[in-house]
């Protein structure tokens, strides 16, 4: 019998998704020993007709990392899910949508201002944007049509798994493709991690006091952080109490703050908005004005509370009354 | 002392003016008439009141009822020292002097204020003379109002204004401010 | 525009206070804007950020948020839970574009039905001022968990 | 999780729709049919019907009986208010077997026809309002009403006539009462007056009695000189600490025998008694009034010298010999009780005339308060119940104003009812033992008690002046010889319609009823609400007048507005009924609306175990989970906001359910 | 600049001492008072009872001028000595914010015309300022000889107090007779001491306005009060310069001297009484009184 056949594919994300990939290490022969990988485009060289060569279901799993923004990423994910069984989103981008889903604070024309026109950096004399069609010598040359926001990939195609973190801890890949390859498999939709709050498996949390309370905000700059003791009750915001388990706490053995990248629990419907009520509830303040200077100390709320989740989340973009 | 034919004290529905009432409450000063419970504490304050006509009271019981002649015609309106005492006394919290003023612009609007009563007179000219120069002179204006009203009564206190034009403390100056045109703009774009 | 805005508003109350001047004000007859709807809790301190988002996401132009007076909470500080949440999610409403004035807090007391129905005229007014809030969301939605279980349930 | 699923066997809901026209209430506003016909095309709505009175025996037959006939198995109910009728619901729900909590009220009612100008708004309010509560209610659970056994007892806040009466009615049913009074006496403002309107009973002829009663009951434990400072717990179960202030001498060990009293270093009363509002004067050890209960002398330790210097002869100590009474070293001592039921009958305070200027109370000597005339009055007050004035003569003339303080909005704007009775019945008295004219100054004669009507026609009868006006000044300054040296009274006689100054020896200023100075403090601790202007709010101004929103906890007397003796004895006799009610049922039912924690998605971050205000929530080491201890969780809902990961919920208010109502109430609205 | 100052037309006429002895005092108490440039009439009074809105507009010119002298300061102190001034100016701050309206349509017209305007201004009576701003520690100071002996009915009037009350009772004001006891003099227990003096109706209706001052006069003196000390150009006029009309009309001579505050003030703090418009009054401060009040060097004219 062949090797089941799989896929990575990568939208909108950074590449750090492939390199956790290569960083299973020694765990990596053993997937290729199980697999056949038949399209990987950041490491073989296959083309999108070998993809559409395979007849439908053809793949056992595909795994897409990086979130969506453009007509090619959207027809490669339609693609790539009428090709295979189970499709794993792959990393918060994918998941959640990840840092460059923050793009959904600003307008498409914005956005495109900014890189084009307006960044200090840019010389363009001739304020050329970027069009879908354009003449040239060559012929008629296209470009990917980029649209208005940042899309999960769940907002774009119907996904089965998900593989949570900025990017995936390796245990998580190990345990995913481990369970793909027996077969034995949650149900559709499920996140492939714990479904408790990092405060679970961080080993600060045994320093909580009995009540937690903010009475200042500080940025981890700011001070000298105790590697030992809760980083709430050292006034640093650490968004562990709302964010999965799975990473085993790496970021806090690192001595920095959790910022969420494995996204809410199941029972959680908008990230950012659940960590902000439990942050803000915190604030050891019951005077207006002190409780909105104390607020004050997070200068960028949106930026902070959904660093990898906006597209998912209820607003999922700045609404269009807005001026910028 | 002279018999008089017995006045007849009778209203008829058709003498009032059902809207006075909500006309006046609409007016700044006014908001309040509907609270009145009518318990006299501003008439009994009011220094004037033992002067007047009606009592503040009776002015605003008139009102709600659309007595519009009788109110605007008392004497009780120009009679207001607008020394606020019945505002702070009052414990419904009618601004009774800032009513008393809505109703002597409604007096003077329609002309229904007691002819030849210097007050109203003095207002006007007061008015005038500010609407011009921006500020009034006291000796001018007195001058003015008992020229139009009383020039007996200004002969008869030719004296005090002397004794002030002596003491330095009156003078016959117009007085006036640099900027009358734009004060006049201004006066203009509001009303 | 030809046809006046009329916005669609939310009111999450506290049984003990805001919800009690709300019936108050019905049971005094006194009028207002027929355009809120109002869910009860028992305490604002139980409002939080993702209610009043979902609010937002359901088409609601503004979400007014009662609880008791300072001091007054039944359950001794939860109005002070509500306004920390409020006062930090109406830092962030900007970065999104949407006014902060759409969402308000205001302390009503149980007997407190002229208030009621100021805050209600009130921000009833200056959301049809603000005109209504036009929220982008994805043409494809992840599915929301009610339609996922109704939808399971009618295939049971 | 939540969700319908579990309740219903997986067979898809069926809900019942019930919309009520409440008369004309509902229906003159909102085209019901119109409703009735939107409720149908909802999803899983198996029937929806009008009726006339949904909360009549007729309508909620109805709804038992279309309950069995469609196999309903979530019902809705659109009506009035869920404070009026959800309890009246979900009994029916009950009886027809389904669980009670499969239920949501929808309030058409005060909300929508109430509240709303135009009928085709209403109607639509009233679809909108009905769609949300039919999502939300598939997302209901079967719930069971937590039980709590009663524990026995009461405490009473207060020791007032409403306070007094209420412990006897008690105590003679059989209940331990515990009367907590916080002035050396019980008694309150009552054992102050002289006379009683309109029948002119002595004040202590009927009070007295009842207080010594009180002291003999052995029900009642009576608490002097003693302050609630903590109520934790819930209905049925209240835990009260009471601090007991020291009064220097041990209660246990006096005799009331008052010879400490005799034996003081001061021979003679020198200090202001505050029973009598200053007017009389006492010792340093002293009890306030002859016939204070409990009659134990107490020791001021402002004015005691032994307190100031520490060289006194302690002459009352030498009195007092082997009993032993006295104890300098006394402190608070807290006492706690356990109690299924509490009455807050804390009384009122009287307005404080000073606030007012121009009417000279604090400025002429002889403008007195009513109260301060009920001391002078009365025959164990300072003056022996002769009227003087402060010149030693008796007056001859004397202006009583009404309304010092009441239906004024720059002061308080509640009419307080019983001015104008007591200023009658002072009038009466003043007139009685001085003969001299008195004046009435009023904006209204409010008497519409049994007998008070009859009772202003006696001093019409009188000779007693009454003048229609609230008087504008009282001052000292005279127009006229008569003026001069007396008081003089400055008023609009509004009925002739002309100012009059009358000059009188002695103004009476007949004080409103004002909240005592700590109400809002009192809410606090009692976890109850105020009214406007401070008076505490009752649960239903007609349906539950002695009740209050925090079950287990009832109002009585003057606490929850100005009231008269009679009517305050009539409503402590009702508070006593009510808690009575409670304290005789083994178990009590609260609404289920707790919270809980699933520990399978508990990362155990504390968060909530830190915001909750009971203290209802701990952090298990062991499994390292936030465990709820449900007795003590009141059901606010903070843990469930603040929980980060979603793990805290809250029963009748769960994420879901809430995201189902406003998804509702917005989805779909035009 | 410490306090903007609005004199208001009475302080160019009648009212010309009261200007010149609260310019003295400020002086001796260091504090300094930048007249309003331009300034114009308050809309006082008669005015209002013409055109209420104008009025305000009228008052609202001068209240935008004052904050363009605020020198981009978040509000600035304008101090109104006149009472129909004082109120005049807070009436219509009053107005503006109370009836948005109207608020809207004066704030429109000054803009207009080039004004901006935020209804910043302070305004201020200086009783308030020398209370509470200054204190009666600093003038107490500065008192060269104390009044004492000197028995004085402090007139407060009507409108400095009412409707608005912003730095003292509204019943039963006390400001200025704790600042006669800070210069030493003796004040008399008077209980007229808000009661109106009959405005501007005894120019027009002597009869009875007048009434209103006599009635005051009599007690005052009845009291025992040496002098009258008042707050505002107005009141001073009716209580002073009418006794000889109310003599002829009641019947009585009362001949009791009525003064500023500010001349007293001056007194005490030993100011030439030229500085203080002394010579101005009609009925003068008797010898005796003033002999007691020594004078630095020079005699004091009367």
């Amino acid at each position: 019998m062949s090797k089941p056949k799989v896929a990575f594919y990568w939208c909108a994300s950074c590449g750090g998704c492939e390199e956790a990939v290569v960083d299973l290490a020694d765990a990596i022969l053993g997937v290729v020993e199980a697999v056949d990988i038949v399209f990987w485009p950041v490491a073989l060289d296959f083309k999108r007709s070998d993809v559409e060569s395979l007849y439908d279901g053809e793949l056992a799993a595909c795994f897409i990392n990086g979130g969506i923004r453009t007509s090619e990423q959207e027809e490669m994910a339609a693609l790539l899910r009428r090709k295979a069984q189970a499709v794993i989103a792959f990393g918060s981008c994918s998941h959640l949508g990840g840092i460059p889903g923050l793009a959904n604070l600003y307008s498409r024309e914005s956005i495109l201002n900014r890189v084009y026109l307006e960044a200090p950096s840019v010389d363009n004399r001739d304020r050329v944007l970027p069009k879908e069609r354009s003449e040239a010598d060559e012929g008629m040359l296209t470009l990917p049509a980029f649209s208005d926001s940042v899309r999960t990939l769940d907002q774009t195609i119907e996904v089965d798994y998900y593989l949570p973190g900025c990017p995936p801890p390796v245990t998580l890949i190990v345990n995913a493709v481990n369970a793909l390859l027996s077969g034995n498999l949650p149900p559709k939709g499920t996140v492939l991690t714990g479904d408790k709050a990092l405060c679970s498996e961080c080993p600060r949390n045994a320093t909580k006091p009995e009540k937690l309370s903010l009475k200042e905000l500080k940025r981890p700059h700011q001070l000298i952080i105790d590697s030992k003791t809760c980083l709430l009750n050292q006034g640093v915001l650490c968004l562990g109490p709302a964010t999965r388990c799975g990473c085993n706490a790496a970021c806090l053995s690192a001595n920095m703050p959790c910022t969420g990248c494995l996204g809410p629990t199941s029972h959680v419907k908008d990230y950012g908005a659940k960590a902000l009520s439990a942050i803000a509830s915190l604030l050891d303040s019951n005077e207006a004005e002190e409780i909105a200077t104390l607020a004050q100390r997070i200068p960028d709320p949106a930026g902070t509370f959904y660093r990898y989740s906006l597209p998912a989340s209820l607003l999922h973009h700045r609404a269009g009354n807005g001026r910028t | 002392m002279v018999q008089q034919p017995h006045q007849r004290r009778i209203k008829y529905q058709a003498e009032l003016d059902s809207d006075f009432g909500r006309q006046i409450a609409a007016m700044p000063g006014g908001e309040k008439v509907y609270s009145c419970i009518q318990c006299g504490a501003c008439s009994g304050i009011c220094p004037m009141s033992i002067y007047m006509d009606y009592s503040p009271r009776r002015i605003i019981a008139m009102i709600r009822a659309g007595m519009k002649n009788d109110a605007l015609r008392s004497q009780t309106v120009w009679l207001c020292a607008s020394c606020y005492a019945c505002s702070v006394i009052c414990p419904r919290q009618i601004k009774i002097t800032d009513l008393m003023y809505a109703l002597k612009q409604r007096a003077i609007q329609e002309g229904a204020y007691p002819k030849r009563f210097p007050i109203p007179v003095l207002a006007r000219e007061f008015f005038q003379t500010v609407q011009r120069d921006g500020r009034t002179s006291e000796g001018r204006l007195i001058a003015r109002v008992y020229l139009r009203t009383n020039p007996w009564r200004l002969l008869k206190q030719a004296s005090l204004g002397y004794r002030l034009l002596r003491h330095g403390r009156m003078s016959m100056r117009r007085e006036s401010i640099r900027s009358r045109e734009e004060l006049q703009t201004l006066l203009r774009s509001v009303g | 525009m030809d046809e006046q805005f009329e916005p669609k508003l939310i009111g999450i109350l506290c049984n003990w206070c805001s919800y009690m001047a709300a019936d108050l004000v019905g049971t005094s007859r006194i009028r207002y804007a027929p355009n809120i709807r109002i869910i009860r809790v028992m305490c604002s301190g139980r409002i939080e950020s993702q209610l009043i988002l979902w609010a937002f996401r359901s088409g609601a132009d503004g979400v007014l948020i009662g609880g008791c007076n300072p001091g007054d909470c039944h359950y001794q500080e939860g109005n002070y839970k509500a306004l920390r949440r409020v006062t930090l999610l109406k830092q962030m409403l900007p970065q999104f574009g949407i006014e902060p004035e759409r969402l308000r807090l205001d302390w009503i007391c149980a007997s407190c039905a002229e208030e009621m129905r100021k805050t209600v005229e009130g921000f009833t007014a200056q959301i049809r001022n603000l005109g209504p809030l036009r929220l982008q969301t994805p043409p494809l939605l992840k599915p929301i968990k009610i339609e996922m279980e109704v939808s399971r349930h009618v295939e049971a | 999780m939540s969700g319908f699923n579990s309740s219903t066997n997986g067979h898809p809901p069926r809900i019942g729709v019930f919309i009520c026209h409440c008369g004309t209430n509902i229906a003159g506003k909102v085209n019901v049919p119109e409703v009735v016909e939107f409720a149908r095309t909802l999803p899983f709505v198996a029937v929806a019907k009008e009726y006339k009175y949904m909360c009549s025996d007729p309508g909620q037959e109805m709804i038992k009986h279309d309950i069995q006939q469609y196999g309903l198995t979530r019902l809705l109910v659109a009506a009035c208010s869920p404070h009026i009728h959800e309890e009246t619901f979900r009994k029916v729900a009950s009886e027809a077997s389904i669980n009670p909590f499969l239920f949501q009220m929808v309030n058409i009612r005060e909300l929508v026809s109430w509240v709303t100008e135009d009928g085709h708004e209403a109607t639509e309010k009233a679809k909108a309002m009905i769609r949300a509560a039919a999502k939300r209610v598939l997302f209901h659970d079967e719930l069971e009403p937590k039980k709590y056994p009663v524990k026995p007892g009461v405490v009473v806040v207060g020791g007032g006539i409403a306070g007094i009466h209420a412990a006897l009615v008690m105590a003679d049913a059989g209940e331990r009462v515990y009367l907590v009074e916080r002035e050396p006496s019980i008694g309150g403002h009552m054992a102050m007056f002289d006379k009683t309107f309109p029948t002119l009973d002595c004040a202590a002829c009927i009070l007295t009695p009842k207080m010594t009663t009180v002291r003999r009951h052995p029900n009642i434990t009576v608490l002097s000189y003693s302050e609630v400072v903590e109520v934790s717990g819930f209905v049925g179960n209240f835990k009260v600490k009471v601090k007991k202030k020291p009064r220097y001498v041990v209660e246990e060990k006096c005799v009331g025998c008052y010879e400490c009293i005799e034996a003081c270093v001061f021979k003679e009363p020198r200090f202001p008694n505050e029973f009598d509002l200053g007017l009389g004067k006492r010792k340093p050890i002293y009890v306030p009034f002859p016939q204070a209960v409990p009659p134990v002398p107490m020791i001021d330790p402002e004015t005691c010298i032994q307190f100031r210097t520490g060289k006194c002869p302690k002459g009352c100590v030498n009195a007092c010999g082997d009993r032993d009474g006295i104890d300098f070293d006394q402190k608070d001592e807290i006492v706690e009780l356990e109690v299924g039921g509490i009455i807050v009958a804390t009384g009122f305070d009287t307005f404080d005339a000073s606030r007012l200027p121009y009417y000279g109370y604090g400025i002429y000597p002889n403008v007195y308060t009513g109260l301060e005339v009920e001391r002078l009055l009365n025959a164990s007050g300072p003056t022996g119940g002769e009227v003087l004035l402060r010149n030693g003569q008796k007056p001859q003339s004397v202006g009583i104003i009404h309304c010092v303080g009441s239906r004024d909005e720059n002061t308080n704007r509640w009419c307080s009812r019983v001015c104008c009775m007591y200023s009658l019945k002072l009038a009466h008295l003043m007139k009685e033992r001085t003969g001299a004219e008195v004046y009435n100054f009023y904006i209204d004669i409010r008497a519409p008690g049994k007998g008070y009507e009859e009772f202003y026609d006696r001093l019409l009868q009188e000779g007693v002046h009454f003048i229609r006006g609230k008087v504008a000044e009282v001052s000292d300054w005279a127009m006229t010889p008569d003026e001069e040296n007396r008081l003089v009274i400055r008023v609009e006689d509004t009925l002739i319609g002309m100012v009059r100054r009358i000059p009188v020896d002695m103004v009476i200023l007949s004080v409103g009823l004002e909240p005592q100075r700590d109400a809002q403090e009192v809410t606090k601790l009692f976890n109850i609400s105020c009214s406007t202007g401070n008076w505490f709010m009752e649960r239903h101004p007609k349906l539950a007048p002695v009740s209050t929103m925090s079950a287990g906890i009832y109002l009585a007397g003057a606490c929850q507005g100005p009231k008269d003796i009679p009517d305050t004895v009539a409503q402590a006799g009702a508070a006593a009924a009510e808690v009575l009610a409670l304290t005789h049922k083994s178990v009590i039912e609260v609404e289920p609306n707790t919270a809980f924690i699933d520990e399978r998605y508990c990362s155990g971050c504390q968060i909530c175990v830190g915001l909750c205000p009971y203290s209802a929530i701990y952090y298990d080491e062991e499994k390292k989970v936030a465990v709820l201890n449900e007795p003590l969780c009141l059901g606010c809902g903070v843990c469930a906001a603040a929980c980060p990961s979603g793990a805290a919920q809250q029963h009748l208010f769960q994420d879901e359910q809430l995201y189902a109502e406003i998804e509702g109430a917005l989805v779909g609205v035009g | 600049m410490d306090y903007l100052y609005y004199p208001g037309c009475s302080s160019k006429g009648n009212g010309i001492a009261y200007e010149e002895s609260l310019k003295a005092v400020f002086d001796a108490l260091d504090v300094r008072m930048d007249e309003l440039p331009d300034w114009n009439c308050c809309g006082a009074t008669s005015y209002m009872s013409v055109d209420e809105w104008k009025a305000v507009a009228l008052a609202a010119r001068n209240l935008g001028l004052a904050e363009r002298q605020a020198d981009g300061k978040d509000g600035v102190d304008m101090i109104a000595a006149c009472s129909a001034c004082y109120l005049g100016l807070i009436r219509a701050q009053r107005y503006i914010t109370d009836y948005p309206e109207l608020g809207k349509q004066v704030t429109a017209g000054l803009e207009a015309v080039g004004i901006s305007f935020k209804n910043r201004v302070r305004i201020r009576h200086p009783l308030d300022v020398l209370m509470n701003d200054i204190g009666t520690e600093r003038i107490a100071s500065r008192v060269k000889h104390k009044l004492a002996g000197m028995k004085v009915a402090c007139y407060y009037g009507c409108q400095i107090v009412r409707p608005y009350a912003t730095f003292d009772d509204q019943q039963s004001p006390v400001m200025m007779d704790r600042l006669m006891a800070a210069i030493g003099a003796e004040t008399v227990n008077w209980p007229l001491k808000t009661r109106c003096c009959g405005g501007s109706l005894s120019g027009t209706v002597p009869e009875t306005g007048l009434r209103l001052s006599f009635i005051l006069l009599k007690e005052a003196k009845k009291r025992g009060a040496d002098v009258v000390a008042t707050a505002c150009p107005l009141c001073q006029f009716n209580l002073e310069c009418n006794q000889g009309e109310m003599r002829r009309l009641f019947g009585e001579s009362l001949d009791l001297p009525v003064v500023y505050f500010t001349q007293l003030m001056g007194l005490a703090f030993g100011l030439p009484s030229r500085a203080l418009g002394i010579q101005r009054l009609f009925i003068p401060l008797p010898a005796h009184l003033l002999s007691r009040v020594q004078e630095g060097g020079r005699n004091v004219r009367v």
